[in-house]
């Protein structure tokens, strides 16, 4: 779960980690008022789910309370398309203003799960304020990387080694040992999935700051965080993407497709993705129904693939295990049938119950073709796609 | 012979609730030697009139001798009930549950380094040998067919698309394991690969890995300096964009070692027989094999 | 350190252990107005840092407000005298009014570390309300023990195991797992040396409350908890023990001694109390003034011996290794010039510089009798003792 | 060739404060081979005009080929710096800081238990084997001499104690080990006997105890199957009363095997010499041995 710049600070503070002085507005005149508390020249910073909002105009660097007032009116109410964000962009809800820096140098901090390893794993570079995929690519010796243990967490020599590699001043050394070992606490403590502070920032007094910050908490352990969870922004969501998280569906929206995807199993969806790219056409979207979906979850997914006003063609595939084809035949006719659906559907159904579904399907009156497995749906696919006309 | 499960294989299912009884029911009606049931609550009580149940794991190695355990309790729970297998002695446990927490299976792996036990999972469908009719997990027994490819993948769907097209092109196999789609996991694709270059009844094996992480990677480096058996592999999700998590935990592309694209390459590299898309498994296989 | 019955129960509180409404009153007229709030027949508790107060009067059930405050009254300001105090007793300063429970069965569960197993241990017994020393002897087989494990801390199926173990009913077993795993929280979280809930009830409604709670945290680990240091009452402590805190020493008042024991190291000075012991009299104390003592601290050390009245002759010994005799054996003289003692002492010096301590002291003018080592101060204090005559 | 320590032994101190320097300080004069100091901000300078410092153990160890440590750092720094010299690759480390938390050291025993580091401490004196002038920790060097009788304490007044009354009746230690007053620590006396007994330099063995834990019962049943030198024993602590700690946090007598009778009787009962008083340790030796 992806949450605000200014929620992942709040965290941050809670654990003694600094940031700087800062308030959120929802509204020009609350951003005037805290402009004016915090004084002289101030940022503001759009509130998105989203990375690059600096090269787009959602960071700007103000003078007076006044133009503070001016650009967030700008910014609130607006959406801001970014090179993370599809085409319609995320909402802008709110802005931060917070203090401008001193800066001395800027750094890179972060942890993640490294999953081969079993363990989070605290990345550090020289190279602040540039994006870490770029760092890796170009000069990978300039990111030092440090595994967490299970049972002691951080170690303090460990912290200590984090700090000398990023080459702090030595009178920042003791605060920076500090904010490593409680930047390990936030990841651990608030089950995230991802803590970035970039950049970490060393100020002309030696203060370190964490000037900016993103943290992505993981779904699975959200149970155990019910404060965290209340910080999903839903408006920050995909629409789709939002209602399919409430039925509790693992849906990706891709963007530019037009192949809408109804499959069982993760594996099986991907590979899925795979055979519309490989008959040439991009899917819509990425969708596991699960293995043990109802049928009231599987109208939902048919419905959401079908109000994707991208989508031209479904492509159904379904490996039945645990599920039973002929519920899912069920749901989609039904769905189909609320919705009023004319678009065509391929469907590959196999396992338990798959010649029942079919035939459920093939009686319902839809434009159904069958296809007999995976090669087969994309072969019947690429047909139907040129039937359609078009390509991408 | 195969690997992992077989004619010595005491199951444990602990877990009964509605999937957890419905897989372990259809366990039992593929042949699978089901010895114990765990579930609070239900001591002196059978399931299905003929396993006993018991509230501890401990009671039931003691009592049933099982030495074989699968899981199937709710997420929040996992890490426990995998804990408590271990420190009842059960050698091979198989986490079935879906969307355990990382940091609760990073715990697991620390817990289990130095135990004998191997876990397989979470996040997994399983192991299913079909000579000997041992199922422990949820992958379906009516799809496979004794025979002598061992399958080994990330994915649970594609296990069984893997399965069916073996058989399609009259080919049955030794054992399947699907290792799970969680970013840590116990049993990898090397030490699936490690198995079946020593197991006789495996000829040939089939890999099928996604994107996330380096594991393919590491396979591919084991396979060139170990195996000697032929190897068919597809990676599932060079469709998928950067940074999304598609469906697993371990599914998302963080990173270049994580795209479908370097896999391959890693794999082909180590002699493997990499097909496109995993579509294509079974074919492939039938021409590596005659 | 040990902490008060109503501070014990706020960290129980904090970490979702259960226990009976309740508040604590510092005067007679709180104590009545506590008992009107809860309501009905109250129980009026001292908060006193010793076992067996139940015995002496100190736990106290009342049917009426103007009861509690009576009651209230005849205990606070006065000093209880159980069998684990000396016999001055502890000063009841505050007094916790509780509502009553309908108890339905008494059981008892507490954490401890084993240092042998190198763990946090689990003790649980369904004979609640008895001192678990006494089950131990008495019914061994009825204490159940399980061990927490460092990396995974107490897991669910042990919890479970113990809440099966203390024989609940089933519509218990639920709040008792979870209560068995907060209290190991509370355990670990806190750096707990003792977590005793004794007894642990059942009431008649199945709910499971800790009616009385005890909490020792660990000194050492004290500077990591602030917030939990500031609990300490000194007001509970014998005034010479808190003394020797205040000068980091390490001291026990021992009852009904007359041999003031100085020595450096514990072990030293346990060995110095048992010749004290085989030479006819009673330790007066225990006292380790530790490797690097200064000589404020050695002069400390001495007068906290002097102002015990109990004490007749003072027993120095010292093999120092790191401390230096000289220091000592000054320090000592100073102590004893500013306090004008008069009382005999023997004293064993080796190791660093221990001749030039030795000629300090014999030149001091005190009443000084020299032993060349730990087998010879144990004949030398018998010939004094014979020369003080009486004995223990 | 005692035990521990010996001509092989390069030193690492780790925790140069005041105490720490002395006792280093000591520690070279005494003989031994010190090569390496860590302490933060010291880079380039070098301890009493010869050793280097080093900021982290890991380079210490690296470029002077340490293998022994031994810790003078605060206690809220010790566990921090056991596990970096545990992860240097430290084979012997020795911890002398007193008031290290017991849940620290909890954590550092589940950590070391399966690495090769042999940790000895906290709260200890730490070892001295005089033959080889070898001294780590803070057993002073001017009371020790040459000599066959092995000295293994839990306390460090009573080792010295111990030393002084072997050298006054003429009999010198093989090595001198203190392995701590806490609760929770490294090396047990079993662990020392076991090195004791196969050690050639070593005739005889001086154990003293003290009230608290079962740790002197399992010496005792450790010596009765494996230890055939004679060992002579006292046990501090039989006029302490219960429930109080005794300076040391292991020293607390909370149920009755934490007795000092109840450990006597142990010892006894295996075939040990025991003595009454810890005053009594040379002259039953002596007796012992002639």
């Amino acid at each position: 779960m992806n949450i605000h710049e200014y929620q992942a600070k709040e965290i941050l503070n809670r654990f003694g980690v600094p940031t700087p002085r800062a308030e959120v507005a929802s509204t020009p005149s609350e951003a005037k008022q805290i402009a004016s508390q915090i004084g002289g020249r101030v940022v503001v910073k759009a509130q998105v789910h989203a990375g690059g909002r600096g090269k787009v105009g959602g960071v700007r660097l103000v003078d007076s309370p006044e133009e503070a007032k001016k650009v967030s009116a700008e910014l609130i109410g607006t959406r801001l398309i970014t090179k993370q964000t599809g085409a319609t962009g995320v909402p802008v809800d709110k802005v931060m203003i917070a203090e401008t820096l001193d800066i001395k140098d800027e750094l890179y901090l972060s942890i993640v799960i490294d999953g081969d390893l079993g363990a989070p794993v605290v990345m550090a570079s020289t190279e602040g304020g540039m994006e870490i995929e770029e760092v890796a690519e170009a000069t990978p010796e300039k990111i030092f990387r440090i595994a967490g243990d299970p049972l002691i967490g951080l170690t303090g020599y460990h912290a200590r080694d984090i700090a000398m590699a990023l080459g702090v001043p030595k009178q920042s050394l003791k605060s920076t040992i500090k904010l490593v070992s409680d930047l390990y606490r936030v990841f651990i403590e608030n089950d995230c999935s991802l803590v970035e502070i970039n950049p970490l920032v060393i100020t002309e007094d030696d203060q370190v700051i964490a000037l900016d910050a993103k943290i992505n908490l993981e779904d699975d352990a959200l149970f155990r965080h019910p404060n965290l969870a209340k910080m999903r922004d839903h408006n920050q969501q995909d629409p789709l993407e939002q209602r399919a998280d409430e039925a509790d569906l693992a849906y990706v929206k891709l963007d530019g497709g037009r192949v809408g995807c109804m499959v069982n199993g993760a594996g099986l969806a991907m590979a899925t993705m795979d055979i519309t790219k490989s008959a040439g056409a991009d899917p819509a979207n990425f969708l596991d129904i699960g293995g043990s979906a109802d049928q009231k979850r599987i109208e939902e997914a048919f419905k959401i693939i079908v109000d994707d006003e991208d989508v031209e063609i479904i492509l159904v595939n379904l490996f039945a295990g645990i599920a039973r084809s002929d519920v899912v035949a069920q749901g989609i006719v039904a769905a189909a049938k609320e919705t009023k659906t004319t678009v065509p559907m391929v469907v590959a159904m196999r396992g338990t119950n798959a010649e029942e579904g079919l035939e459920i399907l093939s009686n319902s009156g839809l434009d159904i073709t069958g296809a007999p497995d995976l090669a087969g749906a994309a072969v019947v696919l690429q047909q139907k796609l040129l039937e359609l006309g078009g390509s991408d | 012979m195969a690997i992992l499960v077989g004619e010595n294989t005491r199951l444990l299912v602990q877990g009964l609730g509605r999937d957890g009884s419905f897989q372990a029911s259809r366990t039992r009606r593929y042949g699978t030697n089901m010895v114990a049931a765990v579930h609070p609550g239900r001591d002196n009580l059978k399931f299905e009139d003929e396993v006993p149940y018991f509230s501890t794991v401990a009671k039931a190695v003691e009592q049933t001798g099982a030495n074989t355990g699968v899981i199937f309790v709710p997420a929040p729970f996992a890490m426990d009930a995998i804990i408590e297998q271990v420190d009842a002695g059960i050698e091979l446990v198989v986490c079935i549950t879906e969307g355990v927490p990382v940091l609760d299976m990073v715990k697991v792996m620390a817990y289990i380094k130095d135990k004998p036990t191997r876990l397989i999972g979470s996040n997994c469908p399983g192991v299913l040998s079909p000579a000997s009719k041992a199922k422990v997990g949820i992958v379906p027994g009516n799809i496979v067919r004794p025979g002598n490819v061992g399958v080994v993948s990330r994915s649970g769907t594609l296990t069984y698309e893997a399965i069916a097209q073996l058989v399609q092109h009259d080919m049955g196999q030794s054992t399947c394991v699907g290792i799970g789609g969680d970013p840590v996991h116990g049993t990898t694709f090397t030490d699936v690969l490690e198995l079946f270059q020593s197991d006789d009844e495996t000829e040939a094996i089939v890999l099928i890995g996604e994107i996330g992480g380096i594991r393919e990677q590491l396979a591919a480096e084991y396979i060139k300096d170990h195996v000697t058996k032929p190897v068919v592999a597809a990676i599932a999700g060079s469709s998928a964009p950067p940074g999304k998590r598609m469906g697993h935990a371990g599914a998302i592309i963080t990173g270049k070692a994580a795209l479908a694209s370097e896999k391959n390459k890693a794999l082909e590299a180590a002699g493997v027989h990499v097909v496109d898309s995993p579509a294509l498994i079974g074919a492939k296989m039938q021409e590596v094999l005659h």
